[in-house]
Parts: structure tokens; C-alpha cells; sequence
């Protein structure tokens, strides 16, 4: 592992190493999907390996979410260990009947004796401009839902770990990637996309917040890009002598309370980031669990910004304005220090 | 009309067909009853012994007999709402099924799932109350059957009605594409609840349809077990031999309403008095007693087994317990 | 309006007349649906309706709930007035697309310049043994999505009067109504599904909270099923000194909050009760408000009751046991009391 | 082939049909360069004067033209995500619609849509961004026609992958039932982003799948304007008529990356010098040329027009504002 410190993986390399490690562990793995075989997937997540494992375990398939999602439902039940990629999030509603209604309920109401070993993933998230269908991280329309794991890393390294994690789990689990975090040639180069990763397989946990800065003002918990932006903007507070612990969710289903509840003994204020719509989201819910559990340690409103309950708009200046960032991040920190 | 001469079907198979068939109706009519325990003066449908929606298949036996006469535990079968004849004639556990139905927690789904949710996986059934969404299931049975290089066929079963969702087209397409070992049956009982074939479905019967995937189609009609038979066999040993999908239509009659309680005014009061003089459990049973091979005490002996055996699976639900209150919380994940 | 005040009706007869008088003013409003002519609805929303304006204004569709809901956006951006009917809410999974990516969405992608007055109305709701499946609420679901107004009236004036504002309104409404509250033969008899119904035609606003038992203690916002257990609730707890504020929150989004900001002002105490999944939920968006907005009012944790975070179980110990009731209220309220 | 001896189309059709062919392709070919603005030395899908994802539609003008030449304003189009040619066709406003794609306030949805969600309510044309969804709206627009007595028509344009959604089953399912003015125009360019036709469809061609819905069904090949122009003459007059949906494929060519950027690994490199060399554009230009009716000069003079139109289109967007970053937060309700 020491030497393996220094390699160096995009997010969808780190994505591609871990399902391929998986399919060559075991032979019910496979991978379905639009576009991921010769194409590696839009967003690179299945790179090299129809090259590897042939079009037998990586399976294009016509444009049917509907079919292909609830086939990988009906493989899961007699034992095999299917990964479907969903594009887009955002097309979610062509097949959510065959994720909220089947994949996330019949373990459940078959008292347990059918087990769903499978991986939804899926690309989310915005900033480059395109717009209300293909923009969206939805994240609280997943995690709202019993009966699924919902974790959205925000970095190669966790890419990694926790695809490993979701396969190897024996219940259903979505995995929402970001685009922006993949490190594709044809984005935005971002440095979060890349990180170094060992080659050796090892997990990451599915259900554990995880504090990537810490500090003592005031709590940021943010998720995937918001995460990135969160810590810029405390590096930014720092520099006025606020020390802003930030938490970077990472699983929103199950949620970890206890990360973030000591983080706000210690911190008694908090502000939650979110890129997904404001209202019944994610920031609600976080927000929520800390007034109920937590409400005798704030000394200050629980603060939150997220998509301001508009669909992603095209235009630059637009989605600019609607997506969180470090500067807004930084803002309602000041503005917050400022107010209690 | 299947009293017509036909060509041989074993009397082993034919008479396996009609025990199911007295087994399925006898547990239906005996649902019927149950049912309404509770429920009487005022029915109230989430109230008694069994409560919420019962959907119920008397008179549609023929489609569910027909085909799995040929599978065994190994293939895997998906129903929808309706799902009590496919269980029963795929070998589902009757006792634990009927525990369910009954919401205890010695049912298959631990009082968890009910009527239109009933997973029994040893003998690879399931079934559910989304019209269409079982076929990409068996879609995905298909699948590992030719991953895994086995000769497992899979069998989604819908109504009608179903065959104009999404689902149905995707699914067969896909199926196609792959060339994978599926059959869908379509019980045509020329009702969507209340809405008639005619105003639903473009085409005189769905078996047409697969000509839109360049796959096998097959159309049975009068509701006929031994037609239903022939047609299945081709289809199933089709799919075992790598040939591909296969669509069936059955016509068959909904004796009863859509679900137990059903007001049915939208439909004709005299045709399902026309429709139970066309008995498919009746008409074999007069085969079978005017062959050779067979006597009334034989019949009798059998029917009295069948229904045996639902009794005691009746027995065993009642005598069963709800589950623990709290235990609502387990099962949302297995560890 | 003073004769008519006596005059009773169910639910869903309320609903009915409230689409069959906007039928008669205006002949671009029709009604399509599974069963919604001759069966008149499985909740009997369209009960009479066929009869009085045939088979071109209420149409029977296939089970092609895509199809429909398409087509009946298709029209409205045409000019019509929509009302289509999803059956169940649980199955928005084959039709979210319609919905989630075009009829919330085409408004603001046009620049406002195709409007899509159409109502969605839906079954929603437990309590009767229904299963996984069937007997959702899913509040949150629709209402976390920019480009919907969403409302789930609580009884059958409201239920006449949103209906009248949904179908007048230039937006998408989605209108849940509560299968137990509809008042029909063959469901459990409730006081609740029966009130006074003017004949005259009114309008209900479709944003607006509703007070519906003062108190000065603690403040239970509910919905639907919800706001009459909490009533129930609120008059055993009068029995022994405490006076419960029930509010009928009515509509998700927009969400009301001036009335529940009024509201805590005087009480200090909140608890949310909510029929939908308690993560993500509507419980976390109302205590999100409070959280943020009327924070130095509250003296106590702000409390929270919904659905555990499991499917609807079938079994009705186990359907009892999540789908919280008077008695559950009844001692959260006394916990709280107790507490603080 | 086109060339062959037709059957007489007259020649103000065939000339505007070229006329619109031409602007759509100049209009394409700027906007492939436009797109790069910004975008090198590294290209970043995000940035420059049009970011996004860009699908164009160079190449597959033949299925825009040869149905658009038959319908007026009060006929409906929907599009899907490569929605330019039929825009154009269609009539759309040309500016407005440029601004949009540029992501300016004069655009037709004040920048808030851009290139895959255009709305030119004026000329009853829409486009979306997720396949086989514009289906049932171009369903809802005909059961409009149908209900107010008029004799409008709904076209949907999807590509041959989109005819695998269910979208397309239920609708076409649901027209048929109702017999509505509904033509589906599947565009049959050999691939859904990287996947080839054979591997995502059950059947040849899609018209075949007419037969499914009881409805009529045709197949253009070539990418032949004027075989499009024969055969949506045709389903145009049915639909008008009262005759119910028809389904038609074009086999069309698609020249670029599915979208600007695609690296193109998935298809032979000797593929698309192949089809440019049966470009529709020249060939339709080759036999105009050669007819008697209209000669170089005109066809020069129009041609000339057709890019002066797009270039003030261009100029129009280019000069045009940005949105005020406020105004993201209006147009999510009408009051
Ligand atoms: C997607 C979906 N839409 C609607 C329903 C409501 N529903 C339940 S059964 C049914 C009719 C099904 O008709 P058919 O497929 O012919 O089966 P049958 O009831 O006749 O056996 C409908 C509309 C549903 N369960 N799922
Ligand atoms: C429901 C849905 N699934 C997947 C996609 C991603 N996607 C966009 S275009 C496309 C290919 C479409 O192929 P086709 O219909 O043949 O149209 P073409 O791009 O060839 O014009 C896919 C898969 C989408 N937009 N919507
Ligand atoms: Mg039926
Ligand atoms: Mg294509």
C-alpha cells in the first residue's frame, strides 16, 4: 500500500479499476447499460471493460430503462450481482417504478427471503450547462425512499472504495457519481477529480460521514461537489480567523447523525450545502435531525443553500446563479458569524 | 373448442392440469368466503381476516395450468395482481402463501407483502401489483438462465390490459435482441377493471404484437387448457433450445369482478352467466370422466386431495399469529 | 350560501361536482384517466361525469399512464385544460418522466412562454391494507420538485375549492387526495370524508395553511389523515390542561409559512406529523423553516412523526404500527410537555 | 435512389425543400464551428459561446423537409434532443431560436432551455431532451385536433433508439385506440449514441411495427427527400382525414459524433466519407440543377438567401444580453 499511495486515478478510472477488480472476484458480476461498452460509458465509469470481459458481462442495451433496470432486479433475485448504469439521474422517470416499487421494496415485503445484491449508478450533478434534464443530482428523490442505500462520493478514492462496498453489499444500493468529478478529457479539468488510489481493492464504508476539514466556528456540511466548494470557501473564512469544520456527507441513505452532531457540540452552528433543490432536500433533512437531536447545542438558526426550488436553467449566468458555490458558501458563513 | 379431438396429450399431464384447476378454484372460492369474514353488514375493505384489495382468477385457471405443466422449479415464473392461479400451478408453498394472504408471520413475507406480493423463491415465483412491471423481471430470470448456460425458461404472466404499458414493449424487445428464453402470457379476460379490450388495445390480440419483435406468436382461444397445453409446449421447448421469446394470448373468462366488491356496472349482467356455462374446470372434468384411463372415484379421490390441501393451508393461516408490531422495522435491509 | 350550508356531501362527490362545474364554464376542461368514466374513478372523483358530458370530455385511457399524462401535457400547451388522473400515486414510477421532466419543467424551459394549465389528481394514502404498493403518500416526492404546485386537501369543502382553483390555475397542479377521506361505500366510515359543501361554485387557495384548532402550548402541523388525528389528539390533551394549535398545512408546495412562523410564536413547541416516509420528508422541510427562520422561538426540539423510513407493510398490526395515529401524537405531545 | 424517374412533385415543393435542406445545413455547419468557440486549445464542454451537450443534424435533413413541406402553422411537431432540422422545417423563429442555443434573454426561452429544449409556440413546435417523451405530447396535440374539430396534425420526430422506449409503444397504442392525426417519424441514422441499430432493435425497420397498433406503416430509403415527400404526403392526407396514425422510417445518415465531441471509437472510420459521398443535399441540388424549370443563377440566388437568414440569426444571438442572473428565478410559475 505505501507504494501504492502515490498513484495517481480520475474518478472514473478509480470507478472502472473497482467494478473490474469485482467482475475478476466474481464471476455474477456484470454490468448493463446504455453506451458502456465500446463507448466505456458516457461518463467513463465502465472504460476497458468490454475489452476485458466481453459483451457477455458488459452488456449495451437499447434505450428501455424500464427493461433493462427491472431485468437487473429479476438477475439480483436468482443470484447475480448486477451493476445498471442510468445515463443520467435525470432520466429516473422512465424507470422509477422499477427502482422506488421493486428494487427498493421487495426485500422488504418478501419478509426478507429475496435479497437484491445490485448497483444502480448513475451521473449527477451540474455547472456545465445543460440544462433542466440533464443537470439535476435528485438526491433526496432517492434518499427519501426506504429500502435503497444512496451514497454520492466526492472523490476517486471514495469513488473506488465504495463502488467495492456496493457490490459486495447484499442489498440494493445507488450510486450517484459526478460528472464533474470524473475527470474526463472533455470537462472542466477540476483537481478533486483526481487522487491517488491503490491498485489493491479495499472498501469504503456506505454509511459514514466524514470530516474533511476541521474547525471549531461553525459545522458546513455539504456532499460531493459541494463538498470541494465548501472547503474552498472555509480556506477563504480561515484567512479572516473563522475555522470552519466541513463535513463531506458522502452517504445520504442511511444518513450518519453522529458525525455531524459532534461536529456541532463543537461547533453550535451550522450550515448545510446542498446542489439538489432546496425545499423537501437534503439540507431539510440534515437541518431537521439536528433540531430534534441536537437543539440545545445552536447557538444560531441552522443556515442552509441549495438550488433556490428552480430547474437548473441553461444559460451560464444562469445556473451560475442557481448552483451553490464557494463564494455563497462563504457569504452566508460571514453572514452568519456576523448575525449570532 | 377443446372437446374437438386432439392430438395426444398425456392423460398423466391432463390429469395433473385439472387437480391444479380444482385446487386453484377451490382456493379461490374459499378466499371469496374468507374475505368476506369481517366485512359484513357494512364492508368496510380494510377491515377482517383478510383485508385490502383481492383480486381472485376463477375461471382463468386454464392460462396458468396450460404452460406450467411444463416448467420446472428451476424456471421461474412472474405474476401481477392477480396471482393466485400462477402460484398454485408454479407449486408455491399454500400454506405460507395463505399466511401471508392472512398477514401472519408464518407467511412468506412475514405479514409484510399480502395478497398482491407474494415471493416464494424456492420455487422461483414472485409476483406484484404494478400491471406490466413483472416482465423486465423475467426478463432479467432470462438472462441468468443464459448467462449461467442453464435450459431455464422464464414466464411473465399479465392481463390484457397490461400489454399496452411500456414495460411489455421494452421488455420483449430486449428479450428479442438477446434472443432469451421468455414466454409472456397474456390472460386476455376482455377487462382492464372496467375497461373493455376494445377501448385499450389496437389490435385483436397480442400475440399480432409479436411480429413488432420478430418473435413467436401464439393466440388460444375458448379458454381451452389442452390448446393452452400445445401452445406452451412449443414455446417452452423453443426456449430451451435458444430459439427466443415467445408471446401466447389465452382467452379466459373473469368470473368475478375485478376485485372482491367490485360493483360491476359496467358490464353486461348477463355474460358471466354466459361465461360459466363455458366452465373450463367443468369441460375437462367431462373429458377426463368420459376417457378411459380414468373413473369418477379416481376424479373424486383426486378432487377430494386438492381441496384437502387447501383446507389445511387455510387451517394453517388461522391458526398462525400476526406478527410482532415492531417487526415492521426489520427487513428494509439485510445485513 | 346560508341554505347551502347545510347541504352535505363525501369527498369525493365533492370533487366531482367541483370538475363537473368547471366542465359546464368552460368546454376546454376534460377529464382522462384508468376507469374514470363508466366506473366513475376507483375513488369515485369522476363519479356522474360520463354520464353528463359523454365519452369526449372523460375518456377511459389503456394503462399507459405515459401515454396519458403526455398527451394531456401535449394538450394543455395546446390550450386545454387537462385533468388527468394517476390512479394510485405509488404508480408515478412509469409516468415520473411526464411529470418530473416536462409538465414541471416546460413552463420556465419555454421562458414562460407556453403554459400547461392541467391538474394531476391522485389517490393517495394508507390505512387500509394495501400494501407497499398502494398505499403511499409520497407528499415530498412531488414536492421537492420546482414546477408543480402540489396540495392534499384534508376534507370536502377543500377538496371542492382547490379543485375549482387547481383547474382554474395556469399551472401544474397536483392534487393528492386521501383515498379514507373520499367518503366511499366500501371504505371505513369516517366523520371526516362528510362535511357541508356549498352547491355554488368557491375557490379554496392553493397556498395557503389553515388553523384548525387554536392552542397555546404546542404547535402540531399535520395533513390530511394527519391534521384529524391531531385534532383527536389535541382534545385528549385538553382533557388534561394542554392546548394543542393544529394546523392543516393543505398545500406542499409552495408551503405556507407564515401561518406555522405565526403559529410557534405563540406555542414555542412543534411537532410535524406527516403520512409520507419521515427521511427527506415533509417533517424535515417544516422544521427546516422553523430551524432557520423562527429559531429563537422554539424551547424545545422541534419533533417529528411519519413513517419510520419502511415500506407499507400489508399486515395491519404492522400497517398500525408505522402509520402514526392519535396515540402516538397524543404521547409525543406529552413527551415534549414533560421535556422541556 | 432519388435520382431514378419520380412521380411529379411539383417543383415550388421540391425548391423548398432544398432551400430549407440548404439552411439547415449551413446552419449546422456554423453552429459546429460556433461551438468551438471557447472550447480550444482544451476542449471543455462547459465553456465557449454554446456549451452543453450539441447534437446536429448534418445529414438528416431528408426527414425534416420531406414531412414539414405538407403542414402548415396550426400543425404540431415535437422533437426530441437533436431538434435543429425539424425547428428549421417547421418554421421556428430562426433568431430567437439562435439567441436560445446561445443562452441570451431574446432566446425563445429567455436562456433557460437552450439547444435541446426549444419553444416556438407560434408555430406549434417543441422539442425535449429525454427520448421518446415527445411522443405523447405530439399525442396530446392530435387528441386537441380531434376534439375541436380541426383538421390538424401532430408529427413526432424520434431517432430508430427511441422507438425502443416504451414512450413509443403506449402512444402509439393510444392514438391508434383513439384514432387520432398522429405521425411518428422515426429517424433511422444507424445509431443511438454508440450503439448500432442491430443491437438495440428487434426488427428491421420500425414501420414494421405498425402492424402492432393496426395502423399504417412506411419505409423510406436512401435518405430520399422526395420518397419522405411521397410517403408524408400520404400520411399527412390520412391523418387530416380522419384515417388514424402512421408510423414512417427514413433511413437517414447521420455525418457527425452523436454529439460535438463524441470521440467516435464505436464506428468504422471509412463510414461517413462513404455516406457524404450519397449526401441528399448535392443530390437534390444535382437534379434540381438538371431540371428546366430553375437554373444556376437561382438556385444560387437562393442559397444565398437561405445563409443570409442564418447568418443575422447568428449576428442576432451574438449581439444579444445575457439574462440577468435574477431573472433565474422567475418563469417557474405563471400568475
Ligand atoms: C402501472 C399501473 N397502472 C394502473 C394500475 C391499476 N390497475 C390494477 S389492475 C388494473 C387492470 C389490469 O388489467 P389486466 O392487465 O387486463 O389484468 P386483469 O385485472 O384483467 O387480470 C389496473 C388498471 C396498476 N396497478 N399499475
Ligand atoms: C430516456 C433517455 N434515455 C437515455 C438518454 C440518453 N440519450 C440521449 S440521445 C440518446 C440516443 C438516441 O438515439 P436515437 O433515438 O437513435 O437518436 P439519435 O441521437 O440517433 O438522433 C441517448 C441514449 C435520454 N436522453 N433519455
Ligand atoms: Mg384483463
Ligand atoms: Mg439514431
Amino acid at each position: 500500500m505505501e507504494t501504492a499511495k502515490k498513484r495517481v486515478l480520475t474518478g472514473n478510472k478509480a470507478m472502472a479499476e473497482a467494478i473490474s477488480q469485482e467482475m475478476e472476484r466474481d464471476p455474477n458480476v456484470f454490468v448493463l447499460g446504455e453506451d458502456i461498452g465500446k463507448y466505456g460509458g458516457i461518463f467513463g465509469s465502465t472504460q476497458g471493460l468490454i475489452e476485458k470481459f466481453g459483451p457477455e458481462r458488459v452488456l449495451d442495451t437499447p434505450i428501455s430503462e424500464t427493461a433493462f433496470i427491472g431485468a437487473a432486479i429479476g438477475a439480483a433475485a436468482e443470484g447475480m450481482r448486477p451493476i445498471a448504469e442510468l445515463m443520467f439521474v435525470d432520466f429516473f422517470g422512465v424507470c422509477m417504478d422499477q427502482i422506488y416499487n421493486h428494487m427498493a421494496k421487495i426485500p422488504y415485503m418478501s419478509g426478507g427471503n429475496v435479497k437484491l445484491p445490485m448497483v444502480l449508478m448513475t451521473a449527477v450533478g451540474g455547472g456545465y450547462r445543460d440544462a433542466g434534464q440533464h443537470s439535476q443530482t435528485l438526491y433526496a428523490t432517492f434518499a427519501h425512499m426506504p429500502g435503497m442505500k444512496v451514497v454520492a462520493p466526492s472523490n476517486p478514492y471514495d469513488l473506488k472504495g465504495m463502488m467495492v462496498s456496493a457490490i459486495r453489499d447484499d442489498n440494493p444500493v445507488v450510486f450517484m457519481f459526478h460528472k464533474s468529478l470524473q475527470g474526463l478529457g472533455w470537462m472542466e479539468q477540476l483537481d478533486a477529480a483526481v487522487d491517488n488510489v491503490p491498485e489493491d481493492s479495499y472498501t469504503v464504508p456506505l454509511n459514514k460521514a466524514k470530516v474533511v476539514r476541521e474547525g471549531k466556528d461553525v459545522t458546513i456540511v455539504g456532499i460531493q461537489m459541494m463538498t470541494h466548494y465548501a472547503v474552498e470557501a472555509a480556506e477563504r473564512l480561515a484567512q479572516e480567523g473563522i475555522e470552519a469544520e466541513v463535513i463531506d456527507l458522502r452517504s445520504l441513505a442511511p444518513i450518519d447523525k453522529d458525525t455531524i452532531i459532534e461536529s456541532v457540540k463543537k461547533t453550535h452552528r451550522l450550515l448545510i450545502v446542498d446542489e439538489d433543490y432546496l425545499s423537501y432536500g437534503m439540507t431539510a433533512e440534515v437541518s431537521a435531525i439536528i433540531a430534534e437531536e441536537a437543539f440545545f447545542e445552536m447557538e444560531a438558526p441552522i443556515s442552509r443553500l441549495a438550488i433556490p426550488d428552480v430547474p437548473i436553467p441553461y444559460s451560464g449566468v444562469l445556473e451560475d446563479f442557481v448552483i451553490p458555490g464557494p463564494n455563497k458558501i462563504y457569504e452566508q458563513v460571514k453572514k452568519m458569524m456576523a448575525e449570532a | 373448442m377443446f372437446e374437438e379431438k386432439q392430438p395426444a396429450v398425456s392423460m398423466e399431464k391432463m390429469v395433473w392440469m385439472y387437480e391444479q384447476m380444482v385446487k386453484i378454484r377451490y382456493y379461490e372460492d374459499q378466499m371469496a368466503e374468507v374475505y368476506m369474514e369481517g366485512k359484513t353488514p357494512v364492508f368496510n375493505i380494510g377491515a377482517g381476516t383478510v383485508p385490502g384489495e383481492m383480486h381472485l382468477a376463477t375461471g382463468q385457471e386454464p392460462a396458468a395450468v396450460g404452460i406450467c405443466v411444463h416448467l420446472t422449479k428451476d424456471d421461474t415464473v412472474t405474476a401481477p395482481h392477480r396471482p393466485h392461479h400462477h402460484a398454485i400451478a408454479k407449486g408455491v408453498d399454500l400454506k405460507k402463501m395463505t399466511a401471508e394472504i392472512f398477514g401472519k408471520e408464518t407467511g412468506l413475507g412475514k405479514g409484510k407483502g399480502g395478497h398482491m406480493h407474494l415471493f416464494d423463491p424456492e420455487v422461483k415465483f414472485s409476483c406484484g401489483g404494478i400491471v406490466g412491471a413483472g416482465i423486465p423481471h423475467a426478463v432479467g430470470a432470462a438472462m441468468t438462465s443464459k448467462m449461467k448456460g442453464k435450459d431455464w425458461v422464464a414466464v411473465a404472466f399479465i392481463g390484457e390490459g397490461a400489454a399496452n404499458a411500456g414495460a411489455f414493449h421494452e421488455s420483449l424487445n430486449l428479450a428479442a435482441v438477446w434472443n432469451l428464453p421468455l414466454i409472456v402470457v397474456v390472460e386476455d379476460n376482455s377487462y382492464g377493471i372496467s375497461v373493455p379490450k376494445k377501448s385499450s388495445t389496437s389490435v385483436e390480440s397480442n400475440d399480432l404484437r409479436a411480429s413488432a419483435y420478430g418473435i413467436a406468436g401464439a393466440y388460444v382461444k375458448d379458454n381451452d387448457p389442452i390448446a393452452m397445453y400445445k401452445v406452451a409446449e412449443e414455446a417452452v421447448s423453443r426456449a430451451r433450445n435458444g430459439q427466443g421469446p415467445t408471446i401466447i394470448e389465452i382467452e379466459t373468462y373473469r368470473f368475478l369482478g375485478h376485485f372482491q366488491g367490485d360493483p360491476e356496472l359496467y358490464r353486461d349482467q348477463t355474460e358471466v352467466p354466459g361465461l360459466r356455462q363455458m366452465d373450463p374446470l367443468l369441460k375437462l372434468r367431462k373429458m377426463l370422466a368420459e376417457s378411459e384411463s380414468i373413473n369418477e372415484t379416481d376424479l373424486e379421490t383426486m378432487e377430494k386431495r386438492a381441496k384437502q390441501e387447501v383446507d389445511e393451508a387455510y387451517q394453517f393461516a388461522r391458526d398462525s399469529s400476526y406478527p410482532d408490531p415492531e417487526s415492521a422495522l426489520k427487513d428494509v435491509f439485510s445485513s
